[in-house]
């Protein structure tokens, strides 16, 4: 029961992922895709949580921990780039 | 000394003095020229001290080791042939350079000059002994270049630049491809070595019967008339006249044209005596003979005149040489060797004439000059000396080697049969009669009727001894040739002809033989020779009409058609084959990539298609790779830089996602930070270029793009279906004593990480100097441009 | 410029990336990370910090010169490499030493562990001179 | 502490690497800089002279790296590697010598020496490794390097940096095509024979071959190299950013380029072909043989249309390196050896040509033939060492290029090539034609017109410029009048290279710890 | 199986299906929203919230093992961070000119830096 | 020192749970750690003010109290946003509000943009130059005064209290 | 790891990379060379040979334990006395997936990240000499 709860978790997530793409092809505005990509960054960090669970295995943890901290920093650099059109 | 030695020195001795020269001259001052005529009295007194051997015991070979691992030695072989060359290089050598203390002016750049030309005389020597073809070449290019250079020795004249290049061209080309010849006759043969082939009868009717005999024949022949001027290739000789005088003496009628004939002799025992070796040889030899004959009869130039004389002149001794049948391989043998001597001397001893006229009246245009006999007698007297030999007149040696010819093609045309007979003398005669013409041309143009009553400077008289004696010494040798034959035939002409026909030859040169064809002949020549130098005008108004009417008939219209458009035709081609627009580059890699993998395809008739194919995934991942797909698409279908950057971060985002199924936790780890790094990098240049271009992609490129792409994915994804079929059995992989050994050997649980730093931990030290690469190569762009401003 | 609150949770993000990214360093030879892990971590915390506070402004008080921290690092990488020659080895030679240490216990001390420090220190330095040389570019 | 002596490959690759980070650190002493790097230079240059000596005398030499064995890296020595790892440092150690004048002070001081030695590293680590993926390392190695010399600054600064850039783009395009091609042949490699060894592969592809178990994509694989290496020699029709890249470059990097970047590409054919697979040896050959005619046909015909003298002599080299893969793709011993002396004669005389165009360059203010002229009177030493290589590039005795294709011709014909080795004869015609024009367009005629484009230069070269070049000028005339051991060199190299097996046996037949 | 276990595990999952269903719907807001700010709101907290609770279900599984531990931790990066990326998108997008969408009704931000 | 142990001590527990290890081990190294990583920053983080563990120590139950209250505001909100999200037919009338604050500290603006950013339906979209205004952005802002009044009475209250 | 799926989404993606490289825009162009790294990337992780499915970390506390439950592998790839024996006899199952493709990866996703970083400073430094990032203008250097 509970392996089949996760694996049906990490299928729902990646239907999670579909909106993120499509908003990520649609836009319409560049502030959308890049909700869209940190969205799925969020996404990614969930599956990320579950696998790891999933596999017994602790080091999918450490990426979703990487990855939770990294897509920050990318998102703030575009927001910047976005606003003043600068980045340094 | 052993002759081989002595030879050796003859030869190196005006290399080493040419290195010397530079030095000298700092010392000598103007002087310089004595030693460099000392230096080639010395080569030809030691070429002089080998003679009595050769004549006595046959030909010399030695050899030392120089390239053993290709069977190529130092390896000299000195007959008759070699030194009847090496005598006209170095004898004329020591004229020439003595002359040319005279000619040259004291400011001229005497150094360059006398070495160039001791170069030149150490190589022509070092050819005319070299045992071995690949020798023979080396030096054959040497005597090239240092031709090029002497007829290029007024550097900043755009003529001289010319005829340099037009010699280099046509006798370096030519000599590729008489080194190709040569190479084919290695193959034949299987060595480089000429003696080796000329003692082996049997060796030399394997090249004859061999498939590749015509071929090679045919190449070296080009080789040998590129260099002597003969057919089509003897464009650069009358151009190569923009050297000094006395260069023109010495290398373009004296000696390096000679080599042509030289290699000719040289080749005869292998290739003579077939129907290929008459043809070709003997067939050049009287086309060139006439038409340059005729050419130099229409030449108002001085030094044109003995431009062309010379091709028609080293014309008869090629046809000489070509007189060979099954049955009599060797008619013209002896003439033609005589002929080499005696041309040697009349015509350097008109060559200098030429320089003292140019000398001393400042034109070389025959046009302007007239009655000049009075003014100076003895050059007069030493012209008309060359100039008579030349036509073949008696007592003087031109005329007996003259005979000889006469003899031989009448010899020759009898064994070949009607129609031969008659049409071989008869051409003999028209060549005579071109000779006979423009010989009197000369001495009339110059010497005879009346002076012109302006262009000529004012006091024009015989030059300084310096100049006089070399021109005088060779007269005389004309004189003394053909008085008393038997001094050069017994000396040097029969060893020449024994080298070459291989065996004993003995001639009984005289002057009177009776009344016999040839001299009927000789007579019929002086004859039409008159009557044509009478009907001049008629004959010249014939010709402009018929160049004017068939500009292509120009073998020169060719080579600077050829020359002068190189440049735009190379420029117009590599326009079209290096656009400047990358997009064809990139197409042509891409396409190499398609072609080299279908090659195999098709040759090998594989199954691209494997056997297995495994569509079992878990329906998460299949949905990721569908949605990878999906952000591919957008990356490929937005227009803007942002939206595409942000969907390819989003696709590097899924790749990392990938990994993690993968299970590479730390292929993962790094995917993710280094996507948000480059996109973080990505943002930082598009910050700094505005998107002002967005491309509309017409229908035709976007259908061969689209084709292209697909092309490419096809051959990515057979190529991975196929490989991904799994280990060859019974293969196994290295990642087995990763496993085993990594913490056992290296002490740490993550694999990966253990290859990474240890096990292929050379592969990081790479990697990171890499990105120490990076770095600094971001610095140098940035800092690039701040020389300019 | 960036606002108080974007530079509030940089401020705080700070040293806590640059702990994560020696801990990413160090777990490495056992757990996911290395030395190019810790080193782009560290790398982007300090490139977002010139981000979120401007290049010139981070520059008064930090401006290290990124060039020798790469230099550093690919120096430490290869004498690593090279101390194997000292003792008879060939060159990258590894070598494990477990370390018995009061208090704390085993210590496994790996000459590869070295080595990825410099990894670490020539990621950190060759991303950020980078950035740096593009910032100034003005 | 055992002897140095045993550790040269490695040494050979590692110095270098370590000197790039200790000259960051020498960033603000440029003299103490210039010195240690032209020193180690000089002592890698020795070193290499003895690893040749020691392969030479004692055969192929394995170096473990880490002592994983095949497990690991290893570095093979064997004569071609070896041998080429000399030509590196020999033309290294001079170009390094000729920066020091050439290169702008900032630019040396602050990346130059770094960068020129990653260079050095990339080079003898690509002839050295015995490892297929490492290779692909050490192409990333030479090609960031390499793009990273050719932004250098020169001094005087002829070249528009907008042309440095746009050659480097698409330099760097292309190779990066190059390396996803090498990545994908070796991961479809590792994939069917599991190793990244080279001696590894060779004997399992034989294996496979021997057993009939072959399967067809390895040929597609190993065809795949061609694209890799071909990229790196600029092979048509992969050459296309030579032409672009080589005269943008600093003369020095330049010289480095032609004379023995490009040759990297030719070295991997070799190995990859004739150590991997051997068996798909006759689908290669003729491909190769179709390749470099083609390129000796693009390299010559677009070389007789340039008027920039830098850009002729790429454009030589393209026509050159065709000659270098035509012996190559004719395969026998001799045709091999005769390649491999056609390639060390073509890195002296072309490196050399290089060097002497950036002293022409320094001399005339530009780069175009067309306002050159006379130089002969203003600069007769350069006009000297331009001739010496020009006559050995068009391959005149007594220059080492007329031994290169001397051999080269003759062993095609021995092995029946006629056709090739005929349209090789006539681009040779060609390559004579325009290097001697090039000479006299720039050193003989009248001197230029000086209102239009300027004095000549009246400054004496600095011997830093000059030396190097007479070096090398030397070695060109060594070569062609004493060229015995170089062909001795060349036939034991290319014997070696035809029989793979001691390669196999050196690197497979140890103890792994 | 202790009981404080077997209502751990189920505690657990319920957070877990929270969670999910939190993102889910976060995800499904940032399709439907009629514009980038509202479509912030979705992905920003729900999703954000929706990730905590993933998160603090897998802590309640393991306990504070490594992995409990870590992913504990991940949920707190995100409530620090993610807020923090709303702000400065939805900062950058008013201020570059991305219109609110047709149903707004107010706008007191416009006016303050133009 | 004070300044650096005060950073530290949380550090030191961070780098425990990054570790995954919260043993007293981690944490001593983790301490050691801290001064070394922060010290290059310092000028971030106004080293010249005093600071008293007294104080640090006496905040943390409201800190604790400002968390639940926190959570129970999160979820509260999260099921309204979800609401909104699976309604048929969207209906919302968003918009952008300033509202004043009190807050003077760069940690206490900050923790209420976030905590305001954090709790569905509003969103912190920038802070006025002089620190004294927040704009909020609204899912539902047809209540714009009602907006102020609880952000203000509800959320700020226990930041003031948790941060300054 | 023979998955036809995969092989098939990489092989698109290289389809995809390949169209963006033929692009005019100089940013499509390096935006292209990423998609192709991707995709290199995962073809040689797909290129592994393991058919295991586990993490390759040696999960254990100390040394002596980790090793014992690496694989139970027999290594058996022992070269000596100058026999060559180009085979293991392993053979038996492996529970990890392919480390040394992941090794390999690793390595050039860093080269890749250097080198896109070189790129993108280069396509900054044309735009500002050519001002524009058209590549059809970016030919002063031809013929
Ligand atoms: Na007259
Ligand atoms: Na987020």
């Amino acid at each position: 029961m509970n392996s089949l709860l996760l694996n049906l978790a990490l299928l729902f997530m990646v239907f999670a992922m579909i909106p993120c793409v499509y908003r990520v092809i649609k836009g319409p505005t560049v502030p959308d895709r890049v909700i869209a990509v940190d969205a799925m960054t969020t996404v990614i960090v969930v599956m990320l949580g579950v696998y790891s669970f999933v596999q017994g295995s602790v080091f999918f943890m450490d990426v979703a921990l990487v990855l939770s901290i990294i897509s920050f920093v990318g998102t703030v650099t575009i927001s910047k780039y976005l606003d003043e059109g600068v980045v340094l | 000394m052993d002759p081989f030695n002595v030879i050796t020195l003859a030869i190196f001795l005006p290399f080493i003095f040419a290195g010397l020269i530079p030095a000298a001259e700092k010392i000598l001052k103007h002087y310089v020229g004595w030693l460099a005529a000392a230096v080639a009295l010395a080569s030809f007194l030691l070429i002089a001290t080998v003679l009595p051997h050769v004549i006595h015991d046959g030909p010399i070979s030695g050899a030392v080791p120089w390239l053993p691992s290709v069977g190529l030695d130092f390896g000299l072989y000195i007959d008759g042939l070699g030194i009847l060359i090496a005598f006209l290089a170095s004898g004329i050598g020591v004229i020439i350079m003595s002359y040319s203390n005279g000619y040259m002016s004291h400011k001229e750049d005497l150094p360059r000059y006398y070495m160039w030309l001791l170069l030149f005389m150490g190589s022509m020597v070092g050819m005319v002994f070299s045992a071995n073809t690949i020798l023979l070449f080396i030096f054959w290019e040497l005597t090239s270049v240092t031709s090029y250079m002497l007829i290029g020795y007024w550097r900043d004249k755009p003529e001289s630049i010319y005829g340099a290049t037009k010699s280099l061209i046509v006798t370096a080309a030519g000599g590729l491809v008489m080194l190709a010849g040569f190479l084919f006759l290695h193959s034949i043969t299987g060595t480089f070595d000429i003696p080796t082939i000329l003692q082996n009868e049997a060796l030399i009717q394997t090249v004859k019967d061999h498939d590749l005999f015509l071929i090679t024949l045919v190449l070296i022949f080009i080789g040998a008339a590129a260099k002597s001027a003969q057919g089509p290739f003897y464009i650069w000789l009358p151009n190569a006249m923009e050297a000094p005088t006395p260069v023109s003496a010495f290398l373009h009628s004296a000696t390096m044209v000679k080599a042509g004939i030289y290699l000719v002799g040289r080749m005869h025992p292998i290739f003579s005596g077939t129907d290929a070796w008459l043809i070709l040889v003997a067939g050049t030899g009287m086309i060139t003979m006439v038409m340059a004959g005729f050419m130099a009869f229409r030449q108002t130039d001085i030094k044109g005149i003995l431009a062309y004389s010379t091709i028609s002149q080293l014309a008869y001794i090629i046809t000489m040489y070509g007189y060979t049948t099954y049955q009599h391989p060797g008619i013209g043998v002896a003439a033609a060797t005589f002929h080499i001597v005696n041309h040697g001397t009349f015509k350097a001893c008109l060559f200098l004439v030429a320089g003292i006229i140019a000398h001393e009246a400042a034109t070389r245009d025959i046009r302007k000059m007239g009655g000049l006999w009075r003014e100076m007698p003895i050059t007069f007297i030493i012209a008309v000396i060359g100039a008579l030999s030349m036509a073949g007149i008696p007592p003087l040696n031109g005329f007996l080697s003259k005979e000889m010819f006469y003899e031989s093609s009448v010899e020759m045309g009898a064994a070949l049969g009607s129609p031969y007979t008659i049409l071989i003398p008869v051409i003999a005669i028209m060549g005579g009669v071109f000779t006979f013409a423009y010989s009197i041309k000369l001495i009339s143009g110059i010497f005879l009727g009346k002076r012109p009553k302006d262009g000529l400077p004012k006091h024009i008289h015989d030059p300084c001894a310096t100049m006089l004696v070399p021109a005088a010494f060779l007269a005389f040798l004309v004189v003394l040739f053909g008085v008393v034959p038997s001094i050069p035939v017994h000396n040097i002409v029969e060893p020449t002809a024994s080298g070459i026909l291989l065996e004993p030859v003995h001639l009984h040169v005289k002057l009177w033989h009776g009344v016999t064809t040839p001299l009927i002949m000789t007579i019929v020549t002086f004859i039409l020779g008159i009557l044509v130098y009478s009907k001049y005008d008629a004959l010249a108004a014939w010709q402009d009409r018929f160049n004017a009417r068939h500009p292509r008939i120009s073998v020169n219209y060719h080579y600077d058609a050829a020359v002068d458009n190189a440049k735009t035709w190379g420029h117009k081609i590599s326009s079209v084959t290096q656009p400047g627009t990358i997009k064809t580059y990139i197409n042509a890699v891409l396409i190499l990539i398609v072609v080299l993998v279908c090659i195999p395809v098709i040759l090998l008739g594989a199954n691209i298609i494997p056997q297995t194919l495994n569509f079992d995934i878990a329906p998460y991942e299949a949905l990721l790779m569908l949605l990878m797909v999906v952000a591919g698409i957008a990356i490929v279908a937005l227009p803007g830089y942002l939206p595409a950057i942000i969907a390819l971060s989003a696709l590097g985002y899924m790749v990392g996602l990938l990994f993690i199924y993968l299970k590479a936790p730390d292929l993962a780890l790094t995917q993710v930070l280094v996507e948000t790094l480059s996109t973080i990098i990505f943002f930082l240049a598009i910050a700094k270029i505005p998107q002002k271009f967005k491309e509309k992609i017409p229908t035709t490129t976007l259908v061969r793009d689209v084709i292209i792409s697909v092309a490419i994915a096809s051959t990515v994804f057979i190529m991975l279906i196929n490989a991904t079929q799994g280990i060859v059995s019974p293969f196994e992989s290295l990642s087995h004593y990763f496993i085993e050994n990594s913490l056992t050997l290296a002490g740490g649980h993550n694999i990966v990480n253990v290859i990474i730093v240890d096990f292929r931990g050379y592969d990081t030290l790479g990697e990171i100097s890499v990105l120490c690469l990076a770095a600094l190569g971001v610095y140098n762009l940035i800092h690039s441009r701040s020389e300019e401003k | 410029m960036t606002t108080l609150i974007t530079k509030t949770i940089t401020k705080i993000c700070v040293p806590l990336v640059i702990l994560f990214s020696i801990s990413l360093l160090l777990a490495g030879h056992n757990n996911p990370g290395g030395g190019f892990i810790g080193g782009v971590m560290f790398a982007s915390i300090i490139g977002l910090l010139y981000v979120v506070f401007g290049l010139d402004n981070i520059k008064e008080f930090f401006n290290p010169d990124w060039a020798k921290w790469f230099a550093f690092g690919l120096l430490l990488s290869c004498i690593t490499a090279f101390g194997a020659l000292f003792v008879g080895h060939n060159f990258f030679r590894s070598a494990v030493e477990f370390v018995h240490l009061p208090f704390i216990g085993e210590i496994e001390l790996v000459s590869a562990g070295l080595f990825d420090v410099g990894v670490y220190f020539v990621v950190i330095g060759s991303l950020l001179y980078i950035f740096k040389n593009v910032g100034d570019d003005k | 502490m055992t002897s140095l002596l045993d550790h040269i490959p490695i040494l050979l690759i590692a110095i270098p690497i370590l000197m790039a980070a200790v000259m960051i650190f020498l960033r603000s002493i440029p003299a103490l800089q210039k010195v240690l790097n032209v020193f180690v230079t000089f002592c890698m240059l020795v070193l290499s002279v003895v690893l040749l000596e020691q392969v030479w005398t004692n055969g192929i030499i394995v170096y473990e790296v880490g002592e994983w064995g095949k497990y690991g890296i290893v570095l093979v020595a064997d004569l071609l590697s070896a041998g080429m790892v000399l030509l590196t440092l020999f033309v290294s150690f001079l170009s390094l010598v000729y920066s020091l004048e050439y290169i702008e002070e900032r630019s040396l001081s602050s990346s130059y020496h770094s960068l020129f030695n990653l260079l050095m590293a990339g080079l003898t680590g690509s002839f050295l490794t015995g490892d297929i993926f490492n290779l692909f390392v050490f192409f990333e190695i030479l090609l960031l390097s390499s793009c990273a010399l050719v932004v250098a600054n020169e001094k005087g600064g002829v070249t528009k940096s907008s042309d440095k850039m746009e050659a480097t783009f698409k330099y760097l395009v292309l190779s990066m095509l190059g390396s996803i091609v090498m990545l994908i042949a070796i991961a479809s490699l590792y994939a069917t024979v599991g190793t990244v060894n080279m001696a590894d592969i060779s004997v399992k592809v034989s294996a496979m071959s021997a057993s009939g178990t072959l399967p067809w994509h390895i040929y597609a694989v190993a065809l795949l190299f061609i694209v890799v290496f071909g990229n790196k020699a600029a092979l048509f029709p992969l050459h296309y950013w030579l032409p672009d890249v080589h005269p943008t470059a600093p003369s020095p990097i330049s010289a480095m380029l032609s004379g023995v970047l490009i040759k990297v590409g030719v070295y991997g054919m070799f190995r990859v072909f004739f150590l991997m697979f051997t068996d798909t040896l006759y689908m290669f050959k003729p491909i190769i043989i179709i390749l470099s005619l083609a390129t000796i046909i693009i390299g010559a015909v677009s070389a007789v249309g340039q008027t920039d003298v830098k850009r002729l002599l790429a454009y030589s080299s393209v026509g050159q390196i065709g000659y270098v893969f035509l012996g190559l793709g004719m395969g026998s011993v001799y045709t091999i050896a005769a390649s491999l002396v056609y390639l060390v004669n073509h890195a002296f005389a072309k490196g050399m040509l290089f060097l002497t165009s950036g002293a022409i360059i320094h001399h005339a203010h530009t780069r175009d033939m067309d306002k050159m002229g006379g130089m002969i009177k203003s600069s007769p030493v350069m006009g000297t060492m331009f001739l010496i290589g020009a006559m050995s590039i068009a391959g005149f005795p007594p220059m080492g290029g007329f031994i290169g294709k001397f051999l080269l011709f003759d062993a095609g014909i021995n092995e029946g090539f006629y056709i090739p080795i005929a349209i090789a004869l006539i681009f040779a015609v060609f390559t004579m034609f325009y290097m001697f024009r090039a000479w006299m367009k720039m050193f003989w005629g009248e001197s230029r017109d000086t209102k239009k484009y300027g004095e000549y230069s009246s400054h004496a070269l600095s011997p830093l410029l000059t030396v190097p070049i007479i070096i090398l000028a030397l070695g060109v005339l060594v070569f062609g009048v004493y060229a015995e051991p170089l062909i001795a060199l060349a036939q034991a190299t290319a014997a070696q290279i035809v029989d793979p097996q001691p390669y196999i046996d050196a690197v497979l037949t140890r103890v792994v710890r | 199986m202790s009981s404080i276990d077997i209502v751990l595990e189920l505690l657990s999952n319920i957070v877990l299906i929270i969670g999910l269903v939190f993102v889910f719907l976060g995800m499904l807001g940032l399709l439907r929203l009629p514009d980038v700010y509202n479509r912030m709101h979705a992905t920003t907290k729900i999703g954000t919230v929706g990730a905590f609770g993933v998160m603090l279900s897998i802590l309640l599984k393991v306990g504070f093992s490594p992995m409990g531990v870590k992913a504990l931790t991940v949920g707190l990066f995100l409530l620090l961070t993610a807020p923090i990326a709303a702000h400065m998108i939805g900062r950058a997008a008013h201020r570059h000119g991305v219109e609110l969408c047709k149903e707004s009704i107010i706008d007191e931000y416009g006016k303050s830096y133009k | 020192m004070k300044r650096y142990l005060l950073y530290s001590a949380p550090l030191a527990l961070l780098w425990c749970f990054v570790h995954g290890d919260v043993t007293i081990l981690n944490f001593l190294f983790g301490l050691v750690l801290g001064p070394f990583v922060i010290k290059p920053f310092k000028p971030l983080y106004k080293f010249g003010q005093e600071v008293s563990f007294k104080d640090a120590i006496s905040r943390i139950p409201k800190e604790i109290k400002y968390f639940v209250m926190l959570i129970i505001e999160i979820i509260k909100a999260c099921i309204v946003v979800g609401k909104i999200v699976i309604q048929p037919k969207i209906d919302i009338k968003p918009g952008i509000i300033a509202v004043p604050i009190d807050t003077k500290t760069h940690a206490g603006i900050t923790a209420i943009a976030n905590t305001i950013t954090l709790t569905p339906g509003t969103l912190t979209l920038d802070v006025s130059d002089d620190e004294s205004v927040l704009y909020v952005h609204c899912i539902d802002a047809s209540d714009p005064d009602g907006v102020r009044e609880s952000i203000k009475h509800d959320l700020e209250k226990y930041i003031l209290e948790a941060f300054e | 790891m023979n998955n036809t799926l995969l092989s098939f989404t990489i092989a698109m993606l290289f389809g995809f990379g390949t169209f963006l490289i033929l692009r005019r825009d100089i940013i499509k162009v390096v935006i292209g060379l990423g998609v192709l790294s991707h995709a290199v990337n995962m073809l040689i992780v797909s290129a592994g040979v393991f058919k295991g499915t586990k993490v390759p970390i040696i999960v254990g506390s100390s040394g002596e334990h980790g090793a014992a439950d690496a694989s139970g592998t027999v290594f058996n790839d022992v070269l000596a006395d100058g026999v060559l024996a180009p085979v293991v006899s392993a053979g038996t199952h492996i529970e990890y997936v392919d480390p040394l493709v992941q090794a390999l990866v690793l390595t050039a996703i860093v080269i890749s990240l250097a080198t896109t970083a070189f790129i993108l400073i280069l396509a900054y430094r044309i735009h500002e000499e050519y001002g524009t990032t058209d590549l059809r203008e970016l030919r002063r250097l031809w013929g």
